[in-house]
C-alpha cells in the first residue's frame, strides 16, 4: 500500500474523479456541489473539470432530483446525489422506498438502478438535530439497498469504487467525524467489494463489532483494556447491507462475546439486527447475550453537555467491554 | 373537432386502431375483473383513448414514458402488445411484468414504457431523469410523463416542472386533466384549475387542447416532442377530457358526479366523434374502419386466450432480481 | 364484555365518532374522507355529522397535509390523518422524522403533537408494491412514535380511543386483512392503554410473539400442535411502541422458546429489536435462540402464487414452532 | 422609501427598534461564533431586518410564526428576549430551547414563536396548519411562515399555497427573496423568479415589496394580517431582500456574487434608510433614535453576559420530553 496520506473526502473524491473521467454517464446534482465544491469538498475542483450537466447544482428539492435520478438510471446515466447533510434524505424517502428500491425487481430485473447516495450523517460539532441523522436502519429493512459506512480513507476510496460501478441503489453514509481522518490511500484505482468486514485488530476475549465513528472509538480502548487483560477483536462491517456476517461469526466464535457498538439508534438499529442474527446461527458459542451499546434514543440537542451525553463514548465501549467480559 | 384533412390517411387509420385497441382491451378487463380473473385493482381509460393515442403516435421505441395507476391506455398506445397486458393483469409469468406488476406495474422497457407507478406524482420525476439521460448523451430522444389533475397539487409536479424548465430538458408533460382524483373534483383541490396557464408559469411552453379530440392531441404532441427533440426544451400539455367509468372497477361511478355530467361527456366519445368526422371528411372510408374494429375484436379475443393459457409465475423465482449486482 | 359483534373498522369509526363528540378540536385529512367516508368506510356517515372543516378532503399531498397537520397539532388542534393505504405515508417522512417526532422534544414539552396518523398496512389481495407497505419498523427506530398494530375489533375500539387522547403522535395501522373481521365491541368508550400486551392463549412449550395478522394464524396453529403434545402460548403486543417486553420476558421464562412472527420485513424489524431485548434481559431462560418468521424480503408482487409465497402462512408458523420446540 | 407620515411616531420607533435590536444581536453573534462561543452553525439576518420587523408589528402573542434556519430576526421580531436567543446560541439552559436548539431550532411558543427549521420547506406547511387550528377554532389569529427564495422552488411551497388557498385559511406567507439560497442563484434555480406572481397563480392574493422598506413591508403586512384576521383568506408577500453577510459565518461571502452587487445592497441598508428618511420627514428625532440606539447596546450587553453566566442543561434531561403522554 502507499504511503502517501490523503483525507477521508480527498480518498472518496479521487475514486468519484476516476469514475467520471471513465464513464461519461456519471453525473452529480446537488445543492452547491457545482462550481462550490460541495460543502464538504466532496467536489472540488470537478466542476471545472466536468462542467454544469455532470456538476449539476439544483433547487432545494430533495424529492424532486431523487425523482429525477430514478428516471435517469432507468435511461442509461448513473446518477450520484450528493445530499450534503443526509437528514435531506428524508423528502425523499417515497421515491427510495417506492421507485428505486422496487424498479429491478418489478421490471424482472431488465432495468437498472445504478443511484448512488451520498451524505454526511452522525452527531458533532453542534449540527443539532436536523444535521444529524443516520437513517441506515430504514434502509436495511427496504429490501433493494446496498448501504456503505467507510471508516478510513482506503476503505471510503475503494468502497466508493465499488458503489460507482454498482447497479444498485447504494447508500454511501459519510459520518462527520471522519472527513478530515487522513491515512494512506494508494493513487491508483482499486475496489473493495460489498460486504467484506474487515477485522481490525485480533483479540480473544470480547468481539466488538463497531460501526462508522465507533470502529476508531472501539480501537482507542482496546490497550486499556488489554492492559486489564481483555482482549478485544474489532470488526468494521464496512458496508451494512450486505453484511459480511460470517466474519462475525467466526469471531463470535473465538470470543464468545459480542458487543455491537453504533451511534445510531437502538431499535430497530443494526445492533438488533446483528444480534438476532449472531444468536440465530451461533447461539451455542455464545457465553453471554449480546450486548449493544448505542445513542441515546434522543432527537439530537444542541448544546455541548446535551449533545456529548447522547454520542457513546470510548469510555462507554470500554466499560460496555468489561461488563460483557466480566458476565 | 380538429381538421383531419392534413394528416395522412395511414396516421389516421392508426390512430383509430390504437384508441379502438385500447377500449376493446380495457371493455373486456373490465369484464375479466367482474369475473374474478383480475385479483387487484384495476383503473381504465375508457373516454381517455384519444390522449395516450394523440401523444404516443410521435414517439419512438426509444423515448421513454412514465404513467400512472390509469396505465393501460399509455401501455398500449407505446406499444405493449394487448396480451402482454392482458396476462399481466391475469397475474401471468408471460405479462409485460412478469405477473409481478399486475395493472399498476407495467413495466416493458423494449418499447419504451418505463413503468406504471402506483404512487400518485413519481411519473413526473421520471421522466424529468428521462430528460436529464438524453440531453447528457446527447441523443434525441424524448421523456414523457402522463399524469392525472389529482398529481397537479402535489409537490412532484412544481419540483418536476421546475427542474425540467431551468435545466431546458427533453420533457413532454401530459395532463390528462378528467375533472376528478377518485371522487374529489379537481375544483375542490386547486383554486384555480387552468393547468396549462399555471404551468407556463414555470417558464415551460403550456398549452390546453381538447382531450377528447385525438387529432388535437396529435398536433399540439407533434409540436411539443419536435422542440424537445430538437433541444427546445420542455413543454406541457393539458388535456381536458374524461373517464366514463368509475375511477377503479368495483366502484361506484355516480354520487360525487351528476348522470347528466356522465352522458355528456359518453356524448363527446372520441372515437365516435374521430370515426365519424374521418368519414365524413371522406378521409376514409368506414370499411377501413370496419376491417380495424374486426382485427381488433381479434387481436383482444387472442390476448385473453393466450393470458388463460399462460404459465403463472414460479414462486421459486419470488426473491430474484432485487438487486443487480456490480456492472462489470 | 357485551356480546354485540361489530367489525374492526366499525370498531374504529365508533371510538373516533365518540371522540369527535367529545372533542372539537379533532378533525380529519385524507382523500375521500369526507362525503365518501372513506375507502374503507373509516370515516362512513361522519362527514353528515361533522361537516366539511372537520372532514376534510385533501388535494394529492401527503407531504403537505402531514406538514399542516404538525402547525395544527402545535396551535391547538387534534389532527388525524386517515393515508387510506399507509405507503402514501413515504413521501412525508421528512415532516414526521425531522418535525412531527421532534418538536415535543425540541420545545422542552411546551407544545404537544397529538396527530393521529393511521393507514391500511400489509399485503393482499393483489394489491401490489405500492400498497403493501408496513413500516413500522422504521417509527419504531425514530424516537418520538407511539405504533399501534390492533388485531381485534375490540383492541381497534379500545386503543383508537386512547390515540385519541394521546397528547404524541400515533401510528394506526390496520392490516388489510382485519378489517372486516367482527367479534364483540362494547357500546360505550373504553380505553387500552398503550404497551400492554394481550396473551391470547397460555401454553408452556413455545411462546409466540406475533404481531397483527400473525395473531389469528398463530392462534389458528395451536390446537393442531398441541395435539402433537406442544403447547403454546400466543403474545399480542397491541402497541410496539412502547413495547411491552415484560409480558414478553415473563411467557419466555416459562417456555424457555420465542418466535417472533411477523408479515413485515425482518431486517432490522421487530423481531430483530425483541430477539435482541429478550436476549439482553433473558439470557439464561433462552433453551434456544429467539427465531424469526418474517414476509420475504422482497418487493410485494401482485400474482397470486408470488404474493402468496411472501406472506408467512399459518402452516409457516407451525413448522418454525416445531423446529424451535425441537431445539 | 415609502411615505412614513401615516404611521404613528410610537410605531416609527417600535419598528426602528426592532431592526435596531436584530441588527445589533446579530454582530454580536457574529462576534461570538468567530469567539468560539457558538459551536453550531449560524445563519444572520443581516440587511433583511425590516422583513421580520414589517411583518410582526402586526402580531400578537397567539399570531403563530414558523421561520428557517435564518430565524434570528423573526424570534426577535416576535418577542423572544436577546437574552434568551444568546443563551440559545451559547447552548445554556436559559435559552429559548433549553440548549437543546441552537440557532436552528428556536422555540418560543409563550410570544408565538412555534419554531424555526433547520430543514428547508417546513415552516411553510405548519404555519398552513396553524391557520387550519385558527379557522376550525374560529378565532382571529393568523399563522405566519417566513421563508426564503430556496423554498420556492421545494414542494412545501406548493402544497402549502394550495392548501391555503383552496381552505380560505388565515395564513401569511412571507417570502424574502435575497436572491440566493447558500451560493446557488435564484435565478438558477428557477426560470421565473417573480415569486408574487407565481404565488397569485394558486389564485391567493399576492404581492412584490421592497423589503428593505420597513414602511412597505408594514403596509403590505398590514392588509394581510387585517385581511387573514377577517377571514378573508391566505397572502403572500415577496420581499426583495438581500443578506449582507455570508450564508452562514464561517463561509465566504464573495465568489458567486460580486463586491459590486454586495455594496450595491450595503447602501440600501434597511435600518440607514429608515432612520434617514423619518428624521428628514420630520416624524422623529436623531435624538430619539440616539435613545434607542443606546439602549439597545444596553441590552445587547447584558444579554452576553446573562447568558455567559447561564448555567449549562444537565445532561441527565437529555431524554426528557420525547413524548408528551397520554392527556387526561
Ligand atoms: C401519493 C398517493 N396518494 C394517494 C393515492 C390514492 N389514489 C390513487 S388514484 C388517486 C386519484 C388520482 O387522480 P388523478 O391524478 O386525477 O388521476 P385519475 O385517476 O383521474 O386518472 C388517488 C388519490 C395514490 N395512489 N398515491
Ligand atoms: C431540505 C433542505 N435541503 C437543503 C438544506 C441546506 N440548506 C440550508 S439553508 C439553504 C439555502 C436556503 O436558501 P433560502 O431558502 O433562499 O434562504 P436564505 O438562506 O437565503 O435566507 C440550504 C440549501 C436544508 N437546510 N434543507
Ligand atoms: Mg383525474
Ligand atoms: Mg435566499
Amino acid at each position: 500500500m502507499s504511503e502517501r496520506e490523503i483525507s477521508y473526502t480527498e480518498a472518496a473524491r479521487e475514486a468519484l474523479t476516476a469514475a467520471m473521467e471513465r464513464d461519461p454517464t456519471i453525473f452529480v446534482l446537488g445543492e452547491g456541489i457545482g462550481e462550490r465544491g460541495g460543502n464538504f469538498n466532496t467536489t472540488l475542483g470537478l466542476y471545472e473539470r466536468f462542467g454544469p450537466r455532470r456538476l449539476r447544482d439544483t433547487p432545494i428539492c430533495e424529492r424532486g432530483f431523487v425523482g429525477l435520478c430514478t428516471g435517469a438510471a432507468m435511461t442509461g446515466t448513473r446518477p450520484v446525489v450528493d445530499f450534503m447533510f443526509i437528514d435531506f434524505i428524508l423528502d425523499s424517502v417515497g421515491e427510495l422506498t417506492n421507485q428505486i428500491a422496487k424498479i429491478q425487481y418489478m421490471s424482472g430485473g431488465r432495468l437498472k438502478m445504478p443511484v448512488l447516495l451520498r451524505g454526511c450523517v452522525g452527531i458533532g460539532g453542534g449540527a443539532a438535530t436536523h444535521h444529524s441523522g443516520s437513517y441506515y436502519p430504514l434502509f436495511l429493512n427496504v429490501p433493494g439497498f446496498r448501504v456503505v459506512v467507510p471508516t478510513t480513507p482506503y476503505d471510503a476510496k475503494g468502497l466508493m469504487s465499488t458503489a460507482l460501478r454498482s447497479d444498485d441503489p447504494v447508500l454511501f453514509l459519510e459520518h462527520k467525524s471522519l472527513l478530515n481522518v487522513r491515512g494512506p490511500v494508494p493513487e491508483e484505482e482499486y475496489q473493495i467489494p460489498f460486504g467484506q468486514a474487515q477485522v481490525c485488530r485480533q483479540g480473544t476475549t470480547v468481539t466488538v463489532v463497531a460501526i462508522g465513528p465507533l470502529v476508531p472509538k472501539s480501537l482507542a480502548a482496546c490497550d486499556t483494556l488489554a492492559a486489564e487483560g481483555i482482549s478485544v477483536e474489532v470488526i468494521d462491517p464496512r458496508t451494512l447491507a450486505p453484511l459480511d456476517l460470517d466474519t462475525i461469526l467466526t469471531s463470535v466464535r473465538k470470543t464468545g462475546r459480542l458487543l455491537v457498538a453504533d451511534e445510531s439508534f437502538g431499535p430497530c438499529g443494526v445492533g438488533a439486527e446483528i444480534a438476532a442474527q449472531v444468536m440465530a446461527q451461533g447461539f451455542d458459542d455464545l457465553a453471554a447475550p449480546v450486548r449493544r451499546l448505542n445513542g441515546v434514543h434522543t432527537p439530537t440537542p444542541y448544546s455541548p453537555p446535551l449533545e456529548a451525553a447522547v454520542v457513546p463514548s470510548m469510555d462507554q465501549v470500554a466499560a460496555a467491554v468489561r461488563d460483557l467480559a466480566a458476565e | 373537432m380538429k381538421e383531419t384533412m392534413t394528416i395522412p390517411k395511414d396516421t389516421l387509420l392508426s390512430l383509430y386502431r390504437t384508441m379502438v385497441r385500447i377500449r376493446r382491451c380495457e371493455e373486456q378487463l373490465a369484464r375479466s375483473y367482474a369475473a374474478g380473473t383480475i385479483t387487484g385493482a384495476c383503473h381504465t381509460y375508457v373516454g381517455e383513448e384519444a390522449v395516450a393515442t394523440g401523444v404516443c403516435a410521435h414517439l419512438r421505441d426509444d423515448d421513454a414514458v412514465f404513467s400512472t395507476h390509469r396505465g393501460h391506455g399509455h401501455a398500449l398506445a407505446k406499444g405493449v402488445p394487448p396480451r402482454e397486458l392482458v396476462a399481466e393483469l391475469f397475474g401471468r409469468a408471460t405479462g409485460c411484468s412478469g405477473g409481478r406488476g399486475g395493472s399498476m406495474h407495467l413495466f416493458s422497457p423494449e418499447v419504451g414504457m418505463m413503468g406504471t407507478s402506483g404512487i400518485v406524482g413519481p411519473c413526473i420525476l421520471q421522466a424529468t431523469g428521462a430528460g436529464y439521460s438524453f440531453q447528457l448523451k446527447e441523443t434525441d430522444q424524448v421523456g414523457v410523463a402522463f399524469f392525472g389533475d389529482g398529481a397537479v397539487s402535489n409537490g412532484a409536479f412544481h419540483e418536476g416542472l421546475n427542474m425540467a424548465t431551468i435545466w431546458d430538458l427533453p420533457v413532454l408533460f401530459v395532463c390528462e386533466n378528467n375533472m376528478y382524483a377518485t371522487e374529489v373534483a379537481f375544483k375542490d383541490s386547486a383554486r384555480n384549475t387552468d393547468v396549462a396557464g399555471r404551468a407556463a408559469g414555470y417558464g415551460l411552453h403550456a398549452e390546453a387542447v381538447d382531450g377528447n379530440d385525438v387529432v388535437a392531441v396529435y398536433e399540439a404532441a407533434s409540436a411539443a416532442v419536435a422542440r424537445a427533440r430538437q433541444g427546445g426544451g420542455p413543454s406541457l400539455i393539458e388535456c381536458r377530457t374524461y373517464r366514463t367509468r368509475p375511477h377503479a372497477e368495483g366502484m361506484r361511478d355516480g354520487g360525487y358526479r351528476s348522470q347528466q355530467e356522465i352522458d355528456s361527456w359518453k356524448a363527446r366519445d372520441p372515437i365516435t366523434a374521430f370515426s365519424r368526422r374521418v368519414v365524413d371528411d371522406g378521409a376514409v372510408t368506414a370499411a377501413d374502419l370496419q376491417t380495424i374494429d374486426d382485427a381488433i375484436v381479434a387481436e383482444i379475443t387472442e390476448a385473453v386466450a393466450f393470458a388463460t393459457d399462460s404459465p403463472w409465475p414460479d414462486p421459486a423465482t419470488v426473491a430474484d432480481h432485487i438487486y443487480g449486482g456490480v456492472a462489470s
